[in-house]
């Protein structure tokens, strides 16, 4: 265990993968039920990317999230009452039933939008950092891109401006080894996205994805440097989904060995990390256990929640449109 | 064996018949190749590529990364080079991520080289609200195509349609955009086994009527049928365009309808202002002016964007309701 | 010294009164900045931001890299945080280098975010031909823009405009895209030195006139007010009618003229088919149908890339003998 | 010398940066003396790349030049009357007057255009570069593009599908320091473009760009790997422009300094050629200026054969718009 972490941080970063991963099985369930419309990418094996970036932001850093958000919003504050409810369309959810899974946000906690472009975070997070540095706070812009993403020219837009500008900016590939159903053999002809770091003038970091201390440190590291001035990192993140691409079972295609996917859950970053909580004394496993149940009784009032929200208006479809 | 066929015809979904026509190209033409985002291995994300990579291999189908511009780059490219592309752009709304190709590049080449070139690319992509996507994979905006001289644009209602479509645009030597409609995947109907081509540029007449006409879009030709059904009640007996080729566009069908008609409706699921809808009304007004009973009515999607819950995505896609409510309006009724 | 002033009038050159409402909102806002391609040291390619670095420093202007994406999300980032941003895109052209940014992020966040966030960005950009840029230097494309439920347009005509819709666009809290044209740089006119507003969606009526209406977008209102002249000898007094924001359109003043005069042409320098001109076109003759003695007629562009050769480019560009011509049709002279 | 290129090959490398050199001038009087409408971007300064490069191609193999594209056309063989006959906008012009200086081409050359769009010509010659592959060919194609050009996404994506295909097409960067009047540093934190190759997993290489024939043996090697199907490489070459980002003198701004220009005209790529040619006994001075001679009555003749050509009809304002 890290000398430098305080268990209170043990216990926060435990605590928010535990909130996405039983999120986003309950999540999955409800759309594969066919209760919640649309399409659901979710995060579950990846936890400990989101989890150990956020634990270093505070509410007045920006996020911009992905396709696959859930797990950025959870970790970064968002409730899941509202979270659910916008999932289910309804009016109390975070975008009132207007943007969905995709587009989950919240200014308040500094949630600049799940997106559904592939590659729409990017700029957004650079035109964000570069508002912290105008504005002259020490706050920080992180965003999260997939392996497939940084493939999108806008990626290399907005990365190559962070470095010019040296902005606050932290840009995090979460690389699952997949852009959908195609493996990352199959679209780029690099294995790390890391070495696209110095062709932007900015140091590019490896991290095992898995293990969310690796995380929390690597990402402290990279936003110390953002706050004091000292430009963008790319830290790229290796991980794993375990569901499909679209919900759990998804389509169904043989893009990917089962024994892959199993090699991957050895690792779970959750299970490693509360076996080694438990290890250290930290957090036992009734300890760990009570958190997941908790979780899910929070989980359960949050379906309820929104089920029980109503849907808005029809009415309500022109409005927003303008401020 | 030839009767037996007549007796059975061949009724296929929506989204094999593109299949269907995606394969018929593959096989006629030796410099046709297939690229995309996820069509080689998975066939793309709403199957119409299945068994493409079997039946023709890696060589003619690729998948890509998720690189929009460098997608129709490629088309660009290669047809300017000898090759027959057909490029997957995935939803419709990814064009943001390739305008320049798409606007600057490949409508423009062959006029900016003073027709030195020609550009068989075939871009299939997919347009549409109706399935909970939200605002950035749910839009229409063939308006933004069919400005552009240079290009062709089509868009496919039904599996007949959408084989005979895509074997006309890939044979063009111009580029062709096919507009599909995902909430038409599954849809069924007639596609015979054999190669056909539906010309590029003509109408069809859906449903001849006689005091009424309806020209609809894409996906809007069925909810124009039912429309029609619905109107007969109060006796009328709608005509149902369906333009099959957004561009260039075949004003002829729709003026000629109109002057024995005299009344029109044009129905797109796009936003409403600055669709379609505009042009075509304004072209009709031009050249039918002495024959209309009513000005030329428009149906289409509210000014916001496509928005996520399914009680305001309802609320927003034009419907057959919405054809007859407008159509009533315009008949006094 | 107030007597002083009204005697000499303020007169600035089109791309100094641009300069001026830049600067008006840059003393203004201080959250707001420039950003774009060779906007600080060069002062812009058109030099409408020159003085801008050395006046308000290096903190609040900046050179870009040559990333339009980058740009566009640059604003939109920066003014869901707290900024007012002015991004440049140097010709409107490159619309398709971050129509993404622009159609699926900066048009949508504040509705697929269900109104949880402001986006004061204002862009400006410089449309159309004349100097001999071809195709992808050249176009008029705001019929793309104007179909994006989210975005207001403007399109300044006059030097006092530019000034005045500057400021107007930079006090919104939606994002503005501000069209400028490249063929009215050097046009003159009055420009107040005070800081002062032009409503966003007011349309203005340049020339009151009493039997025919001209309705005619950016640069075009100058044809129109030549055509005008030149209809005074067929005996029509032409109305014509800036609308100065495109979107929202401001129907009501198209429609009331209409009402007063029974005819109208709509003008703009964009391609005809598909432009605004189709919207607005459909617009009229629903709303003022019975009023019509003629059907609205429309002047664009030809469908064509903008050539290059000066020959060509003076076929391609309508002008006041191509309204002149297309009124005389209309009223039978 | 080096001992690898023949005389015959060091001849027409000179007589092509000649070639180019006496053509831009002329065309950049013509422009400022308002003979030739529209805006010229002018390649002096420039000549030994576009020359370096093309004596390694074929006419089969293709290009995709940039805004600066004359020195592309002119290297890969355009001839002077049809391009001066472009600029002036007549129907004898490569493109009829439809495209002008920002858009010539020619196919039979392999010439698929000059691009008034910055980034314009990478994702056009990778599509090529596939199409060589596809259809079995030895053809490569190169696409030029500036300094700036590299920052576009367009550039990023077309580099990595070419990486990944393995794909015949060569990257050449024409780094003269600036996009337009913005010197590197304030677009990119790097300062060697060639540092974004790895980034896509293809060999970056720089070369001097005044020196033509250390671009033709660099350029020759990345074409024979290319030849070979071992995939593109990232051709970085330092160069500058003497005249202006638009026309000879343009906007007279003061973005740089003279002694800048004094300082890279002392290494100008013609001048320091000819001294060595010389030197080796492979080109007197007499025998240079008898080049510079021919082309210079070659130009006086395609000027007037561009002047003395007919405009286009205006009604081919809707001709070749669809085949
Ligand atoms: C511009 C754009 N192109 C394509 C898509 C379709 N799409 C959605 S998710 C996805 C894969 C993204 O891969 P990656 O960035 O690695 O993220 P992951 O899903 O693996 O988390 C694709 C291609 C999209 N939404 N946006
Ligand atoms: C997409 C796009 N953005 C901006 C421009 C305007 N522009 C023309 S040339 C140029 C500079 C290009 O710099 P670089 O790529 O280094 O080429 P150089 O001019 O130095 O040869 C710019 C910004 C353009 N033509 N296209
Ligand atoms: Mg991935
Ligand atoms: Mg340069």
């Amino acid at each position: 265990m890290s000398d430098n972490i305080s268990n209170e941080t043990l216990l926060d970063l435990h605590r928010r993968m535990v909130r996405i991963r039983r999120f986003e099985e309950n999540a999955g369930k409800l759309m594969e039920d066919g209760k919640i419309p649309g399409a659901l990418h979710l995060y579950v094996g990846e936890e400990a990317v989101a989890s150990g970036v956020m634990v270093n932001l505070t509410d007045a850093d920006q996020i911009t999230s992905t396709h696959r958000g859930h797990g950025h919003c959870i970790a970064k504050g968002g409730a899941f009452d509202r979270m659910f409810a916008e999932l289910f369309g309804r009016s109390t959810g975070y975008c009132k039933g207007k943007g969905g899974s995709m587009h989950i946000s919240n200014m308040e906690l500094g949630i600049l939008g799940a997106n559904g472009i592939v590659g729409g975070g990017p700029p957004i997070a650079m035109g964000a950092a570069f508002s912290n540095k105008f504005r002259k706070t020490k706050d920080v812009a992180v965003c999260f891109f997939g392996d497939g993403a940084s493939n999108e020219g806008s990626f290399h837009e907005a990365a190559n401006m962070a470095a010019l500008y040296k902005l606050p900016a932290i840009f995090v590939c979460e690389n699952n080894g997949y852009g959908e159903y195609t493996p990352q053999a199959n679209h780029q002809a690099i294995v790390d996205v890391a070495d696209r770091a110095p062709g932007y003038g900015m140091p590019g970091v490896i991290v095992d994805g898995m293990d969310v201390m690796a995380v929390y440190e690597a990402a402290g590291e990279a936003i110390a440097r953002a706050r004091a001035g000292e430009g963008p990192t790319l830290l790229e993140c290796k991980t794993y989904r375990y569901f499909d691409h679209v919900g759990v079972r998804g389509m169904g295609l043989t893009y990917r060995t089962d024994e892959e996917v199993e090699e991957w859950r050895k690792k779970d970053p959750i299970e490693t990390f509360e076996s080694r909580l438990a290890e250290q004394g930290i957090l036992s496993a009734e300890a760990a256990q009570a958190v997941h149940d908790e979780t899910m009784a929070e989980i359960k009032s949050a379906i309820k929640f929104a089920e029980d929200s109503p849907f808005p208006a029809p009415s309500a479809v022109t409005e927003d449109v303008y401020a | 064996m030839a009767e037996a066929k007549q007796i059975e015809p061949r009724v296929l979904p929506y989204v094999a018949a593109i299949t269907d026509g995606v394969r018929a190209v593959m096989q006629e033409q030796p410099n046709a190749f297939i690229a995309g985002e996820d069509v080689a291995g998975a066939g793309g994300v709403y199957g119409y590529y299945n068994g493409m990579l079997k039946e023709f291999g890696a060589d003619r189908v690729y998948d890509t990364p998720i690189s929009e511009e460098g997608i129709v780059g490629l088309g660009v490219g290669s047809a300017a080079t000898g090759c027959r592309p057909i490029i997957d752009l995935m939803f419709m709304d990814f064009l943001g991520e390739c305008m320049d190709e798409v606007a600057n590049q490949m409508a423009k080449m062959r006029y900016m080289f003073g027709g030195a070139t020609t550009l068989p690319v075939t871009m299939l992509t997919m347009a549409g609200a109706g399935m909970s996507l939200a605002a950035q994979h749910s839009q229409s905006l063939e308006a933004w195509i069919c400005h552009l001289p240079g290009l062709k644009v089509v868009a496919p209602t039904t599996p007949y349609d959408a084989k005979g479509l895509i074997i006309a645009a890939a044979r063009d030597d111009n580029p062709v955009i096919v507009v599909l409609n995902k909430m038409s995947l599954a849809l069924t109907g007639e596609v015979p086994e054999e190669t056909y081509e539906i010309p590029l540029g003509k109408a069809n007449i859906v449903r001849p009527g006689t005091n009424y006409t309806i020209v609809a879009m894409g996906r809007m030709v069925h909810e124009a049928m039912k429309a029609a059904e619905k109107l007969k009640a109060f006796g009328i007996d709608a005509e149902v365009i369906d333009p099959r080729t957004l561009q260039p566009f075949d004003t002829e069908t729709v003026v000629n309808s109109v002057k024995k008609t005299h009344r029109i409706v044009v129905v797109h699921e796009a936003v409403r202002f600055g669709g379609l809808g505009g042009e075509i009304a304004a072209q009709v007004q031009e050249l039918a002016f002495d024959y209309l009973d009513a000005p030329v009515a428009r149906v289409g999607a509210p000014f916001s964007p496509v928005p996520f819950s399914p009680v305001l995505e309802k609320a927003y896609i034009p419907d057959a309701d919405r054809i007859v409510e407008e159509a009533k309006k315009q008949l006094g009724l």
